[in-house]
């Protein structure tokens, strides 16, 4: 038979899909047991023991000198920063890019703009952040908008422009000015794009916040595993990037089930 | 795990002190000496020297430029035991505590103070704030901010004070009137050492490596003292300055041109009490790691045989051996 | 005076002649179906009527007015497809026929009561009342167009148009849809212009048949001369051979 | 009329596509001008003119020590790293893309682990990969492989699982193999979306590039920035944005032709 | 023996019967027209002829052969949609039916040339000539099934599946198809199955009628029972009313 005729059954599908979980944990393993065996201390492959020991003190035990739990203000001041720049691009997108997609004079001025801007680096113009927006939290979260902000916009203004005409003449047939038409046929429709926009641009939002709080910053996620490279406490910055990795793959599960709860419509069909 | 091998692997980073590394590689001079003792040298530039250190300690290099107190915290911290097979300068003047506007130490009260966290600027800072009896805690926030943007960060209003060092000290100075200089190493002299670090073992292993390196760093430390225009001008632009610059950097330096000098610093009677300072300030801040049980938990061996911190953990030797062999021509 | 008035009328893109010429007179409450040869400018010409697009020359009037610059309430569509909004339920869509015209395109309290109870009034007349709260994508084919033509007609515009409003139908649902347009058409005295390509749903449904076509070719550039309307057959009195046939063809 | 029915015309439309890159420029001079009113030796915004200076000098005059032109070697440098994981990442991606959409093994065993890698913020693991990768040229390729690979996969086997089942069967009854499906009726149809995927990652290769080369390398665009963004030396950084800006665009562009040129099939419809 | 027999062939997914206890046995060359109820199992059915799914209980075999695991060349198969390659011109699609059956899918050489000739044979007989090097994308509906069929006749199966193959296609096209249809049919003598909705097409096309449907039927759990072949019509010899009726429509 084909092979792509064979199909698992569903305990060995189970099976399967841990095992490149249990490949890379052992790999892990087998490469911190080497490290730590030539030396004892070494801080670069820490046992997963170490780490799990590491990752219940983070989550639990309050900092020396602040008596706080430095994990969760870090996960708090990150998470409110991040959250804060992919909403302000979110709704940035949508306006430019119902302008773009709706108005003939918006298109004009600002698609052109809009495909050049996507495509400068902006991690290479944070020294004029700076300056313009001062090193607390706005120039953090202006990098996350001036990063992501673009290719949403440009997406979404592709999806307005994609709302067949049909519609757009429809709703005029009904009297709907261009602003109903906006608010009542263009804004519904691309909503669920917006949403999947903002999924797969939280990849690119959490590495311009990493890079943004390397550079100046006192609490954070990015910052303290810049931090604490400084000293190479793997066990910490692990426990970070899996903390992270956790985070991101919990907001884009909320994503997508609002994405399916508020838009039942998508689903109807069939 | 070290044993006897002919390829060793050196890193540095951009720093006025440690030029040099990156002149010895450019110029053939570390070639020349490696090839006397039949072995080969490569030096590595990093951009980021954190990651130098991490690099070095992850064991892919042999040695790293760090400083005394970096290397406390980072290899030997991280039980790789380190050798300061050469003890290059010390700084003086280079790290300084800058603020804007007129006033002394005690204005920093209740002020953010931008700097690299953990890094020798913050050790400064204790230090600074010592002077006046103030901690930490008295003042509003310290901002870890990287280096590669101090400058621009300067710039901006949210800064009021931060804590550096050269080259963006004299840059930060030169462009900015209102720059007052607070405190800086000139004050806390022999107490910023930089160093070059090496694998403790590799070097009992391969004393070929000792007497090659620092052959070659101490003709070029002659050149450098005789003022060679040509190797400090090619310094100077490599570290993105110009030679007036540059020199002006080095002014700011306290370099041992002369091992003998390096040797009297490594032998200092003083180097104890600063290593145990520098380890409290380490363990104080959790650097050590936050299973180091107390300030003295890495070992520290001088070239006298005397130690300071855990004695039967010791991962941090200052050997005037090879700088001995320098100064007495025996290379 | 005639209802809608078209007079010498001509259309081109670029350097392509579409239309030229076109004129002719309706009267209110008449039926026109038009056919023509693919391509031939029948959408355009409907496009022009619903004025989503201006003629190069000539006018176009309703009711004695000017030539219009948008599509407005006065005129009502239903293309092939998208006629219908696939995020609004099947009663939202007819209520937005009297809420777009607002300022924010929503009604409110009372007003959006009676909307609602004038809706479900039209659903009942058009059979959809069953599938109020289900969105349009989960209807069948038919029942989008039922909905389409239902929501055009709720905003009561002068006349209505109707590109190949059929044309995505399997032969059976289309049969059905002949019975209800002429069963609409009967309660409303509505005019009604439909583009079709079905020789025989144009006379079955039509008053009057307009067959668009070149009148003049040049075989060096076929864009050089645009169609017009070569023929307007009278398709009231079964005077047309189409029709006894498609008769029979119903009755089976 | 409506906003959306007012279309302007051939000539304003030129005018308005212009009219935010005039404003941008205006505003940079005016906040250039103002600056260096203040301080002459304002190194923030230098004036246009000096930047136009700085980029000649940059493009032409070789540099001293090494008399090459720096910003030639730079390009090179970081173009060949930038192909090169991209390239390694558009293989693997497609390799991986069709497994997981073709086998039904290979999608038990890869799809969630991926899913979970793609969330994995690759710059906090950049210590790892100078170690395991060394310092050279390898480090940098992987971190970009590592940056975009798991995304592209992603979405690349999405791609293939939406191939309609009725080609496969039919492929099938034509007496084709596993192996035959895979390159005859799935590569070729996945093809140019693997075209389109590369162009969307560009922006966040371009990203793990920079960061990659300001931590190790001593050659290449991001490094050079990184390098004088110590002195602030913004005429050079400017340069090279606007440099990177443009290759950005030059790529783009390629790929965009490169795909209608090459899959004719996809534009016959209509 | 018949040719293919289907013997007490039952399917279900998860607790659903679809199928129950099908027994059918076809003589080579019959053509099988399956009508029914949308949602019956037709489809499936025929997914169980092609070997795309293999039935719950029951034996499908083709001239005395086991039950088949996978599609293969003996079964060529045309579906409503997307039975074309669409990457490949109308000439690489016929030339894939046989190149697809080498190890890497494609042929060089005299081999190449020959299947080209072929090729150009099999497009000459379904009239595809004049676009030979033009993507399926610019083809009509009609033209890409015509394709399709093409392209599953290279193969030379030993039967013939054809799901719905015209339901996407307007009427006159139809019955362009079917008009093609038949006359293939004389020429090759192929055993097909063809699932329809159209009573009528059933008819016309085929020698027998096999009609599926539930004979049971649990109110309470509409899951419960499937469909089975409850009428099995012979079509040939214009015994049925249908047959009259549609003979005067293809006259029109
Ligand atoms: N906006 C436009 N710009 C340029 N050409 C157009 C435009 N709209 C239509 N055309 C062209 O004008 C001609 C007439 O198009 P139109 O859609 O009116 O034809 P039609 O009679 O409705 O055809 P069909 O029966 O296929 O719908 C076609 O050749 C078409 O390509
Ligand atoms: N893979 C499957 N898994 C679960 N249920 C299925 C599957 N395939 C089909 N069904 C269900 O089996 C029933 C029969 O489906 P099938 O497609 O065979 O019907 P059909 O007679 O071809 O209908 P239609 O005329 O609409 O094509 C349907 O209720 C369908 O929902
Ligand atoms: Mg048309
Ligand atoms: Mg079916």
């Amino acid at each position: 038979m084909r092979l792509i005729n064979h199909i698992p059954g569903k305990p060995l599908a189970v099976l399967l899909a841990a095992l490149p979980f249990i490949a890379l944990f052992a790999a892990y393993s087998i490469g911190s047991d080497i490290r730590l065996d030539a030396n004892p201390q070494d801080k670069l492959l820490p046992a997963p023991s170490t780490i799990a020991e590491t990752a219940q003190r983070l989550f639990t035990e309050p900092d020396r000198r602040s008596k706080e739990i430095l994990l969760w203000n870090d996960t708090f001041a990150s998470l409110a920063r991040l959250l804060g720049g992919v909403g302000i691009s979110a709704l940035l997108s949508l306006l430019i890019g119902l302008a773009i997609g709706l108005l003939p004079y918006a298109r004009s001025a600002m698609s052109s703009f809009i495909a050049v801007v996507s495509m400068v680096p902006p991690l290479a113009l944070l020294p004029i952040l700076f300056i313009v927006f001062g090193l607390g939290e706005t120039s953090k979260v202006v990098l996350i908008v001036i990063g992501i902000t673009p290719f949403m916009t440009r997406d979404l203004a592709q999806r307005v422009l994609e709302i067949p005409q049909e519609q757009i003449v429809k709703a005029q047939t009904l009297g709907a000015s261009s602003a109903v038409i906006a608010l009542r046929v263009a804004l519904p429709q691309v909503l669920p794009r917006l949403i999947s926009n903002v999924r797969l641009s939280l990849g690119s939002a959490w590495l311009f916040l990493i890079a943004a709080e390397a550079v100046a910053s006192n609490v954070g996620l990015g910052y303290r595993i810049f931090l604490v490279r400084r000293y190479l406490a793997m066990d910490v910055i692990l426990t970070y990037v899996i903390w992270i990795t956790f985070l991101a793959f919990l907001i884009d599960w909320l994503l997508k089930t609002l994405s399916r709860k508020a838009f039942p419509w998508m689903e109807a069909g069939l | 795990a070290a044993e006897e091998k002919t390829e060793f692997k050196l890193a540095w980073s951009i720093y006025v002190g440690w030029m040099p590394w990156g002149y010895l590689e450019d110029s053939g001079i570390m070639d020349k000496w490696a090839e006397k003792y039949g072995i080969d040298v490569e030096i590595v530039q990093f951009n980021d020297y954190v990651e130098s250190i991490n690099q070095y300690t992850a064991g892919a290099f042999d040695g790293v430029s760090a400083t005394n107190m970096d290397t406390l915290s980072i290899p030997s911290g991280g039980g790789v035991d380190t050798t300061a097979l050469i003890v290059g300068d010390y700084s003086n003047g280079n790290d300084a505590v800058i603020m804007k506007g007129a006033g002394g130490i005690a204005d920093l009260k209740g002020k953010p103070v931008n700097l690299v966290e953990l890094s020798v600027s913050h050790y400064l800072l204790a230090r600074a704030l010592d002077t006046v009896g103030m901690e930490e805690s008295d003042l509003d926030a310290v901002i870890n901010t990287s280096d590669a943007d101090m400058i621009a960060a300067y710039a901006t209003n949210d800064v009021e004070a931060v804590v550096t060092w050269n080259p963006l000290v004299s840059e930060i100075t030169g462009s900015n009137a209102d720059a007052n200089v607070l405190f800086d190493s000139a004050d806390i002299p022999g107490e910023i050492l930089d160093l070059m670090v090496v694998n403790t073992e590799t070097l009992a292993d391969n004393p070929a490596f000792g007497k090659a390196v620092a052959g070659a760093w101490y003709e070029l430390m002659a050149l450098m003292a005789a003022g060679d225009e040509a190797a400090l001008t090619a310094m100077a632009e490599a570290s993105g300055t110009d030679l007036a610059g540059y020199k002006a950097q080095l002014a700011a330096t306290e370099m041992f041109f002369d091992p003998a000098a390096a040797v009297a610093q490594a032998s200092s009677a003083d180097l104890p009490t600063t290593m145990t300072s520098v380890a409290e300030f380490l363990f104080d801040k959790g650097i050590l790691g936050e299973g180091a049980p107390s300030a003295d938990f890495v070992g520290i061996a001088y070239p006298d045989g005397s130690t300071t911190g855990d004695s039967g953990n010791v991962k941090f030797r200052f050997d005037t051996t090879y700088m001995q062999m320098a100064a007495d021509g025996a290379l | 005076m005639s209802f809608v008035s078209v007079s010498n009328v001509w259309q081109k893109y670029g350097n392509r002649s579409i239309l030229e010429r076109v004129n002719v007179e309706i009267d209110e409450g008449e039926f026109i179906s038009i056919v023509g040869a693919s391509g031939c400018g029948k959408s355009t010409f409907l496009r022009m009527l619903l004025a989503q697009e201006r003629p190069h020359k000539g006018e176009i009037s309703i009711d004695g007015g000017v030539t219009a610059k948008e599509p407005n309430r006065e005129r009502g569509v239903v293309f092939q497809k998208y006629s219908v909004f696939p995020h609004l339920s099947v009663r939202e869509n007819l209520i937005a026929a009297e809420s777009f015209d607002t300022a924010f395109g929503r009604l409110s309290g009372e007003k959006r009561k009676t909307a609602a109870e004038r809706a479900d009034a039209m659903l009942e007349r058009i059979g959809l009342n069953h599938v109020a709260d289900q969105y349009p994508a989960s209807l069948s084919g038919g029942m989008q167009q039922r909905l389409a033509i239902g929501q055009a007609m709720t905003a009561k515009p002068r006349i209505l148009l109707l590109d190949e409003p059929f044309g995505a139908l399997d032969p059976g649902t289309r049969l059905q849809m002949h019975d209800f347009l002429l069963e609409l058409r009967d309660e409303t005295n509505m005019t009604v212009f439909m583009v079709t390509h079905d020789l025989q749903e144009g006379f079955k449904l039509g008053d009057r048949v307009l067959v668009f076509d070149k009148p003049r070719w040049d075989p060096h550039d076929p864009g050089m001369y645009g169609a017009t309307i070569t023929y307007d057959f009278d398709a009231r009195d079964g005077g047309i051979p189409f029709q006894l046939k498609e008769d029979a063809d119903v009755s089976a």
